[in-house]
């Protein structure tokens, strides 16, 4: 079985060192976590690995003969397999076709083998997965999950995953780390990224943390907490920052107009099928309402609809007590103050081929301060914003060059960053933590926490119940298009969540309408 | 060497073409053979290149320079004031004088003769020309072959194509064809290179054509029947000849069948009725003779 | 940028042209030619000569006109395959309006009548494609394609009929009056004030692209449409607007060539501008003002090939070595921007023992 | 002129010459579709059809019979897809730039050896084509017989050329990587496949059939080679391309739909001498944006088409 050895890794980008001296050694049936801030470096490392990059200096070795660099053919003959952070599968293949696409389908034969082999593995990871989809049709987690069955089809014996379970619901997370053990166990060797701690010491034997690119400690799971490992992360002084827990102190006046007000929304998709259907609630000033639910049961339409970005076919939607337009994206911005943190940071979220600067005046570009006379940008505004937004959200790297050579957390800061720099009234945040390292999630939640505080209302939608029993004083549950119930936080526990995520309803319901979402 | 015998010409299209260009060409390469005159071409020029061109030539010291085409009318008119020791001849011009002179054909005249003898000729009563654009030439062929085609048989039907391309072979093929199916057993093509589709086109349909520019017979035996001989290169020597005689000045040149050597007619293929052939060489003796005018 | 990487910088596209000459060279040899003879051919009679420079002047103006035409719906992400059609109406537009103007209006009224109306049938005819690209979703790059034809037929059926001169042996139209004449820029040439009004638009365009809200709203919508939509810019109505004023600048440069240089309007007044066009504009990765220098080049090279041609050399040969250029230069640009000529020395430095990078950064 | 379409005879004739103008854009079209699937935007495809057609007709002369012509037209067809393809997917060169002066490079380079190797009178330099084969019976059948039963080998080829590359990108493993180049290079990087040699095995497949495109024109049209031939038809095809959704089958119709026009334009044009010719001229670019307004819609291009692929981009 294969022993992985790195040895003296670097690699740097335009001049700026992504990587310095990474040297490794990981033993054949072992589950090896690598956890790191945003930027640490770790995807480029795994890119290294899979052979999608080539380093500057260092070499990859399996059982002491070198893995030839930067050839990602012969790496996955060797034995390579990589679930990348950044998804790579072709939007417009089905599931199936994508999987027969990295298995090297043949014919029609290969495409319905592929199918049935990925079929199986999902029905082992307990992954619901429609094949058949196209990834285009399907929800972020769902592609996923393709990409992960995409990987493990193919039986690598070194699996990698970057941040596999970021959009993934708990139980397929706990799914798919008990598959990571299974392999470990059969001798296969796996290197996980992720920045969920739990998971690290739920699957882990190994953790090696990385530190502005380079290796800081290799430990064994057994010889450290939680708190040790965010202090090797980030650097004993500012652990502790992490682990205070925010405590949700707003006061919320339930009387009081609520800051939005949404009425009998009726939703539908691209396709034109219903998504949304009848859903009202209210969030008061300083409220946080959670979302909960199954991604791709509504959240999507509902947070689009709110942002502006669809148009509802039928409901209304009140902000401060006024009826917005529908569909009126520059309005809600502007007039209504509504901020909005999509799903979706390299399709909505930023210009990925401008600069950092430029891309923190989407919101404001045609209003005063940003435009001046004449329409022109005051682009020392805009570069004032930037240095603001790597101070305060610690943006990696944005100093220079497109959003798009940012690692993934430190792109996401930046969307937080414009969102949450123009005190809103009200924030719509869909997955707003998604690919955070610890330190950042932290951050992004008491900054949540400040703006209810100041009396501004955010609608929080999350897959991960952890996440949403920290931040949400209420939190609702979203399933087929419905809103199937509405709890406070004291009452959101696991149960009751996941009985209303299947369609159940808080109370024992007759109301319950299932089918008729199809 | 004799400095106003230093002959260029700005050719618009591809000395390949077999047709209007390449007939200024090969005069070009002629005059220079039998003349031994020193000459210069430039080919494939676009019209906002064209002034530029006519004026490098001037200013290289060619005491001709030619425009081989209307469309250097203007541009010959306008560097005729730089530079009045320079002979600026324009084919197909419209307007000769001063230091400017233009060559024109009969283009009427020769066009009449083809149109009575394709209607003579003709069973089905329906007669075809084929053009690229709109131009002098064209128009001025038309009319004369539709007169004679009506002075030849009256009644007799003439289909006009206009195909927007001098040169796409496959479209004068398929343009030929269109006029054969719709009863024309004569066609007249005036492209350049396009020429050559139609009269393959006139070939595999066994209906009769014409040639332009050469005697096409001996290229295409079995379907060429007569070819008016616009022949370019013996009107430029003609000309030229002139020129070297200090004759040649800003007038107009028209080459029409009373120079014979320069606009005539070639080979009666030998399936002409001899009838047929008696009255067209008739007509030509008239026109050439000023007897018949047009 | 440092002076050594101005320098590299140049050095490709010249690199570029000595190698395509190098086979053009070839080329003439092979047809018995002397390539010497030619070269000083180019340098005597385009590059050092007043005649030179006026021609190389006088087709840099719709170049660079057409270039920009490219450019601004690039920058929205969509590509103006039509630039060639948008000159053509340009130029009818403008001929029609010069043609009746009323006698006795004063030059600068005339010129600037003629010159807006071709800039308004450029940006009519190319805001028929943006108006479909953005009602109906239609591809841009096959409505403007076919357009050209379209243009290019209205303009040939203008000038052959209604707008024919009496008498005329080819298709054009009358002489416009001298009123509308575009003033020239050096005597006795053609070289007319289109090129100053060109690096004029250039400068405006990058300046508007890259320094309003506007612009930024065009580089959002064909960059991120996903994103522009966030934000709520019109992406439909940019795509217009876009659109309708890359058509401007080629409308532009139609009336140009039509008051500038021809003084009538020709069935094929403008043959290929348009497609050149996007040479320019790709060449300078879609910035205006970088396509001033692409512009120069492509004038200079369509003023090299009539030169090489009255110069004696076949004309196949000089397309071939025009199409080279053309190739290579594309690649030469492209290896250098993706750093390929960079990696290759830092590959070859690297045994002497230093890091790679760390020199070239300063 | 409404005979055209009542009378058997006439409409068998239009139909006739809708195919033969259909044929030549089909096979170049096709090649274009093959493509842009695989992400490289290609307008070197006139390019490549009249060196197709130089090729064929030097190759049936030199070799003495119409088959070596498709050989050598679709080999200098390819040829040229190959340096257009090593500019563009190797060298990175932008695809329309490259695409503009690879189709210079070829309309000279074919017209040059032309002239080096053949004399300036087309009928002397005629080329041994394929004659019409018929097939009895079905040559009979009233309309579409004599012009799809009745005809030459290259026509067959194109109509059988259509379903089997539909069948390809549909269906066969070569197909579906092919697309994911197009699609998202990336994906088909990290699966291990060699993203570029299938880019360019793509760009020189079309190289190749446009070449045949060309040779068409030569081998079983008009049995010559003259110098710019082609006149645009490798634009029209590209054109076709997109009209028919980069699809082969959409661009196969949309192929025909131009044939259908122009037969259509050659024969009212006789008919109606008071209309302006440059009408009829234009019919089937009217035709065609017609077709896109009403019937074709909103397309979108593969995703990741006219990019260049490198790896270490993000
Ligand atoms: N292709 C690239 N081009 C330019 N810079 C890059 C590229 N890939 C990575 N970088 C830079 O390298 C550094 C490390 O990035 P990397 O993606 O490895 O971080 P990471 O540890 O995976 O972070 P995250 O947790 O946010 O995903 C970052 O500063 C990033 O900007
Ligand atoms: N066509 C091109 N080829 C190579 N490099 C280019 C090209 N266009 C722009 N650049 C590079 O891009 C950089 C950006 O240019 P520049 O600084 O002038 O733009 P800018 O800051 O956007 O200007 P402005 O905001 O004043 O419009 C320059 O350093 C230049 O080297
Ligand atoms: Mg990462
Ligand atoms: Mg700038």
């Amino acid at each position: 079985m294969p022993r992985l050895t790195l040895d003296g890794i670097a690699k740097s980008f335009g001049g700026v060192s992504a990587l310095d001296g990474i040297t490794l050694d990981i033993a054949p049936g072992t589950v090896h976590a690598v956890l790191g801030e945003n930027g640490a470096g770790k995807s480029t490392l795994m890119n290294i690995l899979s052979g999608l990059y080539r380093p500057d200096a260092g070499q990859v070795a399996l059982d002491g003969r070198p893995v030839p660099p930067g050839d990602p053919k012969r790496a996955l003959d060797l034995g390579f397999g990589m679930i990348h952070q950044h998804l790579t599968l072709v939007d417009r293949f089905t599931g199936a076709e994508n999987v027969a696409l990295a298995t090297g389908g043949r014919l029609d034969r290969g495409l319905v083998r592929a199918r049935a082999e990925a079929e199986a593995l999902a029905a082992e990871l307990g992954f619901t997965v429609d094949l058949d989809a196209k990834v285009e049709d399907m929800p972020p987690g769902m592609r996923q999950r393709v990409e992960i069955l995409k990987v493990l089809v193919r039986g690598a014996r070194i699996v990698v995953l970057d941040e596999p379970t970021s959009v993934l619901t708990p139980a397929e997370a706990s799914g798919l780390m008990a598959a990571l053990r299974r392999l470990a166990a059969a001798g296969r060797t796996v290197l996980l990224v992720t920045h969920k701690l739990a998971e690290v010491f739920a699957a882990a034997d190994e953790v090696t943390v990385l530190r502005r690119g380079r290796l800081v400690a290799t430990l064994p799971i057994g010889k450290v907490d939680a708190d040790g490992l965010a202090a090797l992360m980030v650097g004993a002084d500012e652990a502790d920052m992490i682990t205070a827990v925010p405590a949700a102190t707003a006061v919320i006046d339930s009387h009081a107009t609520p800051v939005l007000e949404v009425a009998g929304l009726d939703i539908d998709d691209d396709a034109g099928r219903s998504a949304v259907r009848g859903v009202s609630f209210r969030i008061a000033p300083g409220e946080v309402l959670g979302i909960a639910g199954v991604d791709g049961n509504g959240q999507a339409e509902l947070a689009e609809a709110l942002a502006g970005l669809r148009r509802p076919v039928a409901g209304d939607v009140l902000v401060d007590g006024v009826t917005v337009a529908p569909g009126r994206a520059r309005e809600r911005l502007t007039r209504h103050r509504v901020a909005y943190v999509p799903r979706d940071r390299h399709h909505t979220g930023l210009v990925l081929d401008m600069d950092g600067a430029r891309n923190l005046i989407l919101r404001d570009v045609d209003r005063p301060p940003v435009r001046r006379r004449f329409g022109l940008i005051d682009r020392a505004l805009a570069a004032r914003r930037l240095t603001q937004a790597i101070t305060e959200f610690d943006v990696r790297g944005a100093a220079h060059g497109p959003a798009r050579a940012l690692s993934g957390g430190n792109q996401q800061k930046l969307v937080l960053a414009r969102e949450l720099g123009h005190a809103p009234r009200l924030l719509i945040a869909e997955q707003p933590t998604k690919g955070l390292d610890v330190a950042a999630t932290a951050f992004v939640q008491r900054k949540v926490l400040e703006l209810t505080r100041s009396g501004a209302a955010v609608l929080y939608i999350s897959t991960e119940l952890d996440e949403l029993r920290t931040v949400a004083d209420r939190i609702a549950v979203m399933s087929g298009g419905r809103i199937t119930g509405i709890v406070s936080r004291a009452e959101a526990d696991p149960q009751t969540l996941g009985r209303l995520m299947g369609g159940g309803t808080a109370r024992p319901a007759s109301d319950t309408r299932t089918g008729d979402a199809a | 060497a004799d400095e106003a015998l230093r002959v260029a010409a700005v050719l618009p299209g591809s000395i390949r073409d077999q047709a209007w260009n390449q007939s200024a060409y090969d005069g070009l390469m002629k005059a220079k053979e039998t003349m031994g005159i020193d000459v210069a071409y430039a080919e494939g020029v676009a019209e906002p290149d064209q002034m530029s061109a006519m004026r490098d030539f001037a200013r290289r010291g060619y005491g001709i320079v030619i425009g081989h085409g209307g469309e250097f009318q203007d541009p010959a008119d306008r560097l005729a004031k730089q530079f009045k020791d320079t002979l600026f001849v324009v084919s197909s011009g419209a307007t000769a004088g001063g230091n400017v002179a233009t060559i024109n054909f009969d283009y009427r005249q020769l066009g009449y003769v083809l149109g009575y003898m394709a209607a003579k000729v003709s069973k089905t009563g329906t007669i075809g020309w084929l053009g690229a654009t709109e131009i002098k030439f064209s128009t001025e062929l038309v009319e004369g072959y539709t007169k004679g085609a009506e002075a030849g048989k009256p009644g007799t039907k003439v289909l006009v194509t206009y195909m927007g391309d001098w040169n796409d072979v496959a479209k004068g093929k398929e343009a030929a064809s269109a006029q054969i199916s719709q009863g024309a057993d004569v066609l007249f093509p005036t492209m350049d290179l396009a020429s050559n589709g139609a009269l393959t086109a006139a070939k595999e349909a066994g209906v009769k054509a014409f040639g332009i520019y050469y005697d096409a017979i001996v290229d295409w035996p079995d379907t060429v029947i007569q070819s008016v001989i616009m022949d370019v290169n013996a009107a430029l020597v003609h000309f030229l000849e002139d020129a070297r005689a200090g004759k040649a000045g800003g007038k107009e040149y028209v080459y029409g069948l009373a120079t014979s050597d320069a606009a005539r007619f070639g080979s009666f293929h030998e399936a002409v009725p001899a009838e047929v052939k008696a009255e067209v060489e008739a007509l030509i003796a008239d026109l050439a003779a000023g007897r018949k005018q047009i | 940028m440092t002076p050594s990487r101005l320098l590299s910088g140049a050095a490709v596209p010249v690199g570029a042209v000595v190698l395509a000459l190098a086979v053009g060279a070839v080329l003439v040899a092979t047809t018995g030619g002397d390539p010497v003879h030619l070269g000083h051919e180019i340098v005597d009679r385009v590059l050092l000569d007043y005649w030179g420079l006026s021609d190389l002047l006088s087709r840099m103006s719709p170049l660079l006109l057409a270039g920009i035409a490219v450019a601004i719906p690039l920058r929205a992400g969509l590509y103006n395959v039509g630039a060639e059609g948008q000159i053509y109406m340009g130029g009818l537009f403008a001929t029609v309006v010069a043609l009746n103007l009323p006698e006795g209006v004063p030059m600068s009224v005339a010129v600037l009548a003629a010159s807006l109306a071709g800039a308004a049938g450029g940006a009519l005819w190319a805001g028929i494609a943006g108006v479909l690209k953005a009602r109906r979703g239609i591809d841009e790059v096959v409505t403007t394609l076919l357009m050209n034809y379209v243009a290019l037929n209205l303009v040939s059926y203008a000038a052959s009929g209604p707008l024919k001169a009496p008498g005329a042996p080819y298709p054009y139209s009358p002489e416009i009056p001298e009123a509308s004449f575009l003033p020239l820029l050096m005597a006795d040439t053609e070289a007319h004030l289109g090129v100053i009004v060109g690096l004029l638009v250039a400068v405006l365009a990058r300046f508007a692209l890259g320094r309003t809200a506007w612009g930024y709203g065009v580089e959002v919508a064909g960059k991120s449409p996903g994103a522009a939509t966030y934000a709520g810019i019109a992406v439909g109505r940019t795509t217009v607007i876009a659109f309708a004023l890359g058509g401007a600048a080629a409308g532009l440069a139609g009336a140009f060539e039509v008051i500038g240089l021809k003084h009538r309007l020709y069935a094929n007044f403008a043959a290929g501008y348009g497609y050149d066009g996007l040479v320019v504009a790709f060449l300078a990765a879609g910035d205006p003002v970088w396509s001033i220098i692409s512009a120069a080049f492509m004038a200079l090279l369509r003023t090299a090939v009539t030169t090489l041609k009255s110069a004696g050399l076949d004309a196949t040969a000089v397309t071939i070595v025009q199409g080279l250029i053309v190739l290579f230069a594309a690649s030469g640009l492209a290896l250098q921007r993706y750093g390929a000529f960079d990696r290759l020395l830092a590959r070859r430095r690297r045994p002497a023992g230093t890091t790679a990078g760390s020199g070239a950064a300063s | 002129m409404i005979d055209m379409l009542t009378d058997p005879t006439a409409l068998g004739d239009l139909f006739a010459t809708m195919l033969r103008l259909s044929v030549p854009l089909v096979f170049a079209a096709l090649g274009g579709v093959f493509s842009e699937r695989a992400g490289v935007v290609n307008i070197s495809l006139e390019g490549s059809m009249i060196l197709g057609a130089f090729g064929a007709a030097w190759g049936a002369i030199a070799g003495g019979s119409a088959g070596w012509g498709v050989v050598t037209g679709a080999f200098a067809g390819g040829m040229l897809g190959a340096a257009f393809g090593i500019a563009t997917i190797y060298a990175g060169a932008n695809q329309i730039v490259a695409g503009i002066g690879a189709n210079l490079a070829g309309l000279g380079l074919a017209a040059f050896l032309h002239r080096l190797s053949a004399s300036g009178r087309a009928a002397e330099n005629r080329v041994p084509g394929f004659g019409d084969v018929s097939i009895p019976g079905l040559a009979d059948i009233p309309i579409v017989g004599k012009a799809l039963f009745s005809t030459d080998p290259m026509t067959w080829a194109a109509i059988l050329a259509v379903p089997l590359a539909a069948l390809i990108l549909a269906r066969t493993g070569i197909g579906l990587r092919l697309k994911a180049m197009g699609e998202n290079p990336r994906a088909a990087d990290v699966a291990g496949l060699p993203v570029r040699l299938y880019r360019l095995g793509a760009v020189v497949v079309c190289g190749m059939l446009a070449g045949l495109g060309g040779a068409v024109l030569v081998l079983s049209q008009v049995f010559l080679f003259t110098e710019g031939m082609t006149a645009g038809k490798g634009f029209i095809a590209v054109a076709a391309v997109i009209l028919g959704r980069w699809s082969p089958v959409g661009a196969a119709l949309a192929c025909l739909l131009f044939g259908l026009s122009d037969a259509i334009q050659l024969r009212l044009q006789f008919a109606n001498g008071d209309v302006p010719y440059q009408l009829f001229v234009v019919l089937p670019y009217l035709a065609a944006i017609l077709t896109l307004v009403g019937l074709v819609g909103r397309s979108r291009p593969p995703q990741a088409s006219g990019s260049f692929y490198r790896r270490e981009s993000r």
